[in-house]
């Protein structure tokens, strides 16, 4: 086990699929002779070449279809979109073509891609740079959409990602390149799907993905000090969701609450209360709440910036409402 | 070209031009659904084109108006009418129709509805038989229209960069659905637009297949052999309206008669009849070969064939037989 | 009062917004000298000319814009794209730029755009022609999004559309372009914001919009029969989005399903869902349910396409669940 | 031009210079957040071109590297800088920040951080002016990176087929972030990308500003006159790393020395030398005057500015104060 952090836990990533399968490659802006914008790719064109770390023009859509295209016929490319505000350029070759080809060729072509990108606010960097966005691939059907909390999940997921035949969109985030976590020497995959337990609880279910669950488990931390057993279940897969295990959470404390980084609307967190309004309803025993962004582009003033994301402190709150204590 | 092989593609142009009108008739009689984009007028580009190319062995990808492009790309003329009509038997087994056919056996790549969504994927294609080391190339067939998209300029300038097999074949039928070339683009010679990427390109008639079978076959020589890509196009006219309701108001009777005379099937028989490889009775009987099999074989085998079975509306969503140790779930 | 198809109302709407501002302009593919593909736009490039009615390339990102910058500096655009798959490929300028512009700017700066366009499913159109997608528009903060469910609507609503300051989208439907209502001779305008109940009831309300409306309407009928008293409430605007009436509504007949042509993973359903959730959830007396699309991308197969898109039977077996009848 | 306004212009190409850098050091003390582009070594593309424009009446629009097109447009520098700091008194109301800068009061139309996206905008902006029939004209300024998106081959398109009022100024600084111009583009000359477009064009000095001037005139004069949009291509070099956490690690020490020997401050500052119209005591207290200028004035103001009230969080997301008579809500 090493100390790794998440950049790195990607870079390690695509270093064991390129050196394992030549057809592997990876492309985006500035991701060769410069690195790549958070280092998730460093060092790796002085290794591989400019035939499989490709430094793209920027043309969104193009390379990204360029991606699908190659993968079509058995090219397994990793494309970086460097900030998930730009995938909308994207979305025709990702949403209209990538997530759709197989089911309208009844099976016959296949898409492998892997797309990263990171979603989420950083500090400051306003409204065209601080798109959150999953709620847009986790509603399309034909992708898979997964979200690491931290290095492990960051490395063997991308690993899976690679390996998996269905396009799959993977969700870092600006503020996460620098955590760290411990990770196996030894060459280890996480998989694709499944929600996981990352706290274990008995009084309410903080449910997060992506840079939420560290919110939440904060919050954990906050509300033991008050009595209260929080658990926290990091969703790690939005699609397909893994439903049972939000249903066994939810069954057994009774209570929940969503957070995300995200605007409440149509996102994330409205999907999880319908799965558990379908799933559960009758084991609910507080009213639950939901955790988001105020309904707002983001803006660059640092307090109004601040107001609009959520924090610990909103999940901490958040929990102790739905536990009937404010 | 040898009189037989002649006689063939003379014969293909035919049966191309009688499977279209064909399924105008079926549409008519709603057996086929959805839109339906007929070739009937371009048959000589598509046909002489990919005449050259090596088919099953080089990629081919287009729009909508697929149909042709798939069977000469060897697509079954069984399966594509089976498609057609929805059928479990379709080249995408009736979940794609008439603007999503795929027969990934011949590399015929697909038929796509997104206007301008082809380039890039045309593009990655010819990456992936480079990345390969094979000598396949990629071949796009787009329309006029097409060319305005942004994937156009995007993926030229990538193809061009990246020294990729991939040939652009631009159907220029002069309208993009009832608008007119010259009222959407400001240079109407589009072998012309691609100056700005160090494309090597060239304009052609597209209605005699001797010409586009010449110019095809330079232009994928070109691409080939390693000097990357090339842009082709063909001048050309669809004689129907854009997709099944169309009523052609934007175009004149005197334009179309115009262009009915430059038919590619009348150009290349008449020339068959003159040089005395044909007769008109050769002709007729040809005629009635091919009707009879559309009828008994082809338009048979679409109505026989089974429909999906409702219960398998999930499947094809996702890889359905995924490896577990790459999907899960997590175990906890 | 006379009857109207929906492609006239919208017709009428251009027609008289048009006659009436001289910066109000009509663009998008097909729509001047052909009249556009539903015909909404029939006769308008003959009365207006080609400065006001504007056939556009084959650009959607770019034509759209071009109309956003136009309506930075006083221009009144009706932009149409012809089906909302395309609009896809104009999400970089809708969400990124036309949503953003007056927050980024402090209020300096607006883009009273309108982007009209069809969603839905027709028959047949297969999986590239068939996206429904009003969540991705509802999602996005900036955006006013409506959805007229017939001519009143399509006129009025288009006509506030033109006037009102923000970018508003107007999703219509492929099946609804020919259905017929009265709507008044005189000018009239219908607001942008308010959910209606188009039929009262008291035992349960049926919540849907755009087309779904329909599909509530006719299984409130049956419903009737089986002496169930149905309330139906269309949404009318998806953003901002009426919490009130639904709460309204549900506080009153204290059970709802909610329907819709769109998959239900992260929808306008899941939403609605979440915001019964958070206003409502004591007052609901059984659990609700969502209506909706089979999760894959639309089949060209009719009956597959049949069985991929709710109907009248689905709302109807679902408003029974609901009731316990089932 | 007479030597006052040479002074005048002068003195602004130190003032921008000086601008950006006190800019830099602001970031440094964390008093500026995000990302923050600065434009010191291209000051003689902006500053040459508007000042051929009628700033103030035409409109202005760029990408992300904004301040000084602001600032030369018209926009206030306090304004500018106080939106650095995100203060309510900023250009934007502190919303925007260093790349979204905004002053419709000048016809400023903003900087935009998505590459491309200015394109269509700004023929939007053309077309506006177009309408209401004034002879106002758009100048869009953008980098060499995003001719490869696909908004610049659709907007160029519609522009000239509608023959709107646009200058579209390239500033070829030869990178894309760390990505050399020739590895991304083929065409590295980018006023040879529109010929695809019937699109006047023509490539000059940067660093020049008596050449900017005299290119940016014919431009604008071609575009105020009618004759259609015009694209101008000025070379250039941006001393700085793209945004603050850049290491300029892809290009050479000896490139960028290159570069500063042929300064735009410099080159002018010579010039006027030369010319006997400035000596370098003037010119060392233009410099003194111009830093306490920004150091009293503009960072004091920036600095003494109050902060947006978070209560406001939800202003200017939609009209604050819409008419009921659009927005309703509907009465039952
Ligand atoms: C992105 C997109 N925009 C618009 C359309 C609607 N549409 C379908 S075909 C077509 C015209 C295309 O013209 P062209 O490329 O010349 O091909 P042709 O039909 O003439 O063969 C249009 C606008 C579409 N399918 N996709
Ligand atoms: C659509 C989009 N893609 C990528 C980026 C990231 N990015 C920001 S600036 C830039 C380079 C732009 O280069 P150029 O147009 O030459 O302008 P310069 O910075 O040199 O002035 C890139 C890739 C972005 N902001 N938007
Ligand atoms: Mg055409
Ligand atoms: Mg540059």
């Amino acid at each position: 086990m090493a100390e790794t952090a998440y950049w790195e836990a990607i870079r390690r990533a695509h270093d064991e699929e390129l050196a394992n399968d030549p057809m592997v490659i990876a492309m985006g802006e500035d991701i060769g002779l410069a690195g790549g914008t958070y280092k998730a790719t460093s060092g790796l064109y002085d290794k591989y070449g400019e035939k499989r770390i490709i430094d793209t023009p920027i043309s969104e859509n193009s390379f990204t279809g360029i991606g699908i295209g190659a993968s079509m016929v058995g090219v397994r490319p990793i494309i970086e979109i460097m900030s998930i505000n730009f995938a909308l350029l994207a979305l025709d070759t990702l949403i209209n073509a990538a997530a759709k080809i197989r089911y309208m060729s009844g099976g016959r072509v296949t898409c492998p891609i892997v797309m990263r990108t990171p979603g989420g606010t950083a500090h400051q960097l306003a409204a065209q740079h601080s798109a959150r966005l999953a709620r847009m691939f986790m509603s399309t059907s034909g992708l898979r959409v997964v979200t690491p909390r931290g290095p492990l999940d960051a490395c063997g997921m991308l690993k899976s990602a690679v390996r998996c035949n269905d396009p799959v969109i993977v969700i870092e985030h600006e503020q996460m390149y620098t955590l760290k976590e411990n990770i196996p020497d030894e060459e280890y995959f996480r998989p694709l799907e499944g929600a996981e337990v990352v706290r274990e609880g008995s009084d309410i279910t903080l449910i997060g993905y992506n840079y939420s669950v560290h919110l939440c488990l904060n919050a954990a931390k906050r509300l033991e000090k008050d009595g209260i057993s929080a658990e926290v279940l990091d969703l790690r897969a939005l699609k397909p969701l893994d439903r049972e295990s939000i249903r066994r959470s939810v069954e057994k404390t009774h209570r929940f609450l969503v957070a995300e980084e995200d605007e409440a609307s149509v996102g994330v967190g409205a999907e999880i209360m319908a799965v558990v309004t379908e799933d559960c309803f009758y084991a609910l025993d507080a009213q639950p709440v939901r955790i988001h962004a105020a309904d707002v582009p983001v803006p660059f003033n640092r307090n109004l910036e601040k107001a609009a994301i959520p924090d610990v402190e909103d999940v901490y709150q958040g929990a102790l409402k739905v536990m009937g204590k404010l | 070209m040898n009189p037989s092989d002649q006689k063939r593609l003379f014969r293909e142009l035919i049966f191309y031009r009688r499977f279209e009108d064909r399924t105008y008739e079926a549409y008519m009689e709603r057996k086929v659904g959805g839109f339906l984009h007929l070739y009937s007028g371009q048959e000589a580009v598509a046909t002489g084109v990919l005449e050259k190319a090596r088919c099953g062995h080089d990629y081919v990808i287009t729009g909508y108006r697929d149909h042709v492009h798939a069977m000469k790309a060897g697509a079954s003329p069984k399966e594509v009418m089976a498609e057609l009509y929805g059928k479990e038997t379709g080249s995408s087994k009736g979940r794609g129709g008439s603007m999503h056919i795929f027969d990934p056996t011949v590399n015929f790549m697909g038929g796509y509805a997104l206007v301008g969504q082809p380039f890039p994927l045309a593009a990655g294609l010819a990456m992936g038989a480079k990345m390969k080391g094979t000598d396949q190339i990629a071949i796009c067939f787009l329309g006029d229209g097409a060319n305005n998209q942004g994937t156009f300029h995007e993926t030229l300038n990538m193809a061009s960069l990246w020294n990729l097999p991939v040939l652009f074949v631009c159907e220029n039928n002069l309208y993009a659905i009832g608008t007119v070339i010259h009222r959407s683009t400001v240079v109407q010679d589009q072998y012309k637009r691609v100056s700005g990427y160090g494309i090597e390109s060239s304009q052609h008639d597209g209605q005699d297949i001797d010409v586009v079978m010449e110019a095809a076959e330079k232009a994928i020589d070109h691409v080939r052999s390693g000097k990357g890509p090339y842009f082709i196009e063909f001048m050309t006219y669809r004689y129907r309206g854009h997709s099944m309701s169309d009523s052609k108001s934007y175009r004149s009777k005197e334009e179309e008669a115009e262009w009915i005379n430059r038919d590619p099937i009348l150009i290349y028989g008449n020339r068959l009849k003159e040089a005395g490889i044909l007769s008109e009775k050769e002709i007729k009987k040809m005629e009635t070969a091919i009707d009879e099999e559309i009828e008994n074989e082809i338009i048979k085998f679409a109505e026989e064939s089974p429909e999906p079975k409702v219960e398998d509306l999930s499947k094809y969503v996702l890889d359905d037989n995924p490896d577990p140790r790459w999907i899960g779930p997590l175990q906890s």
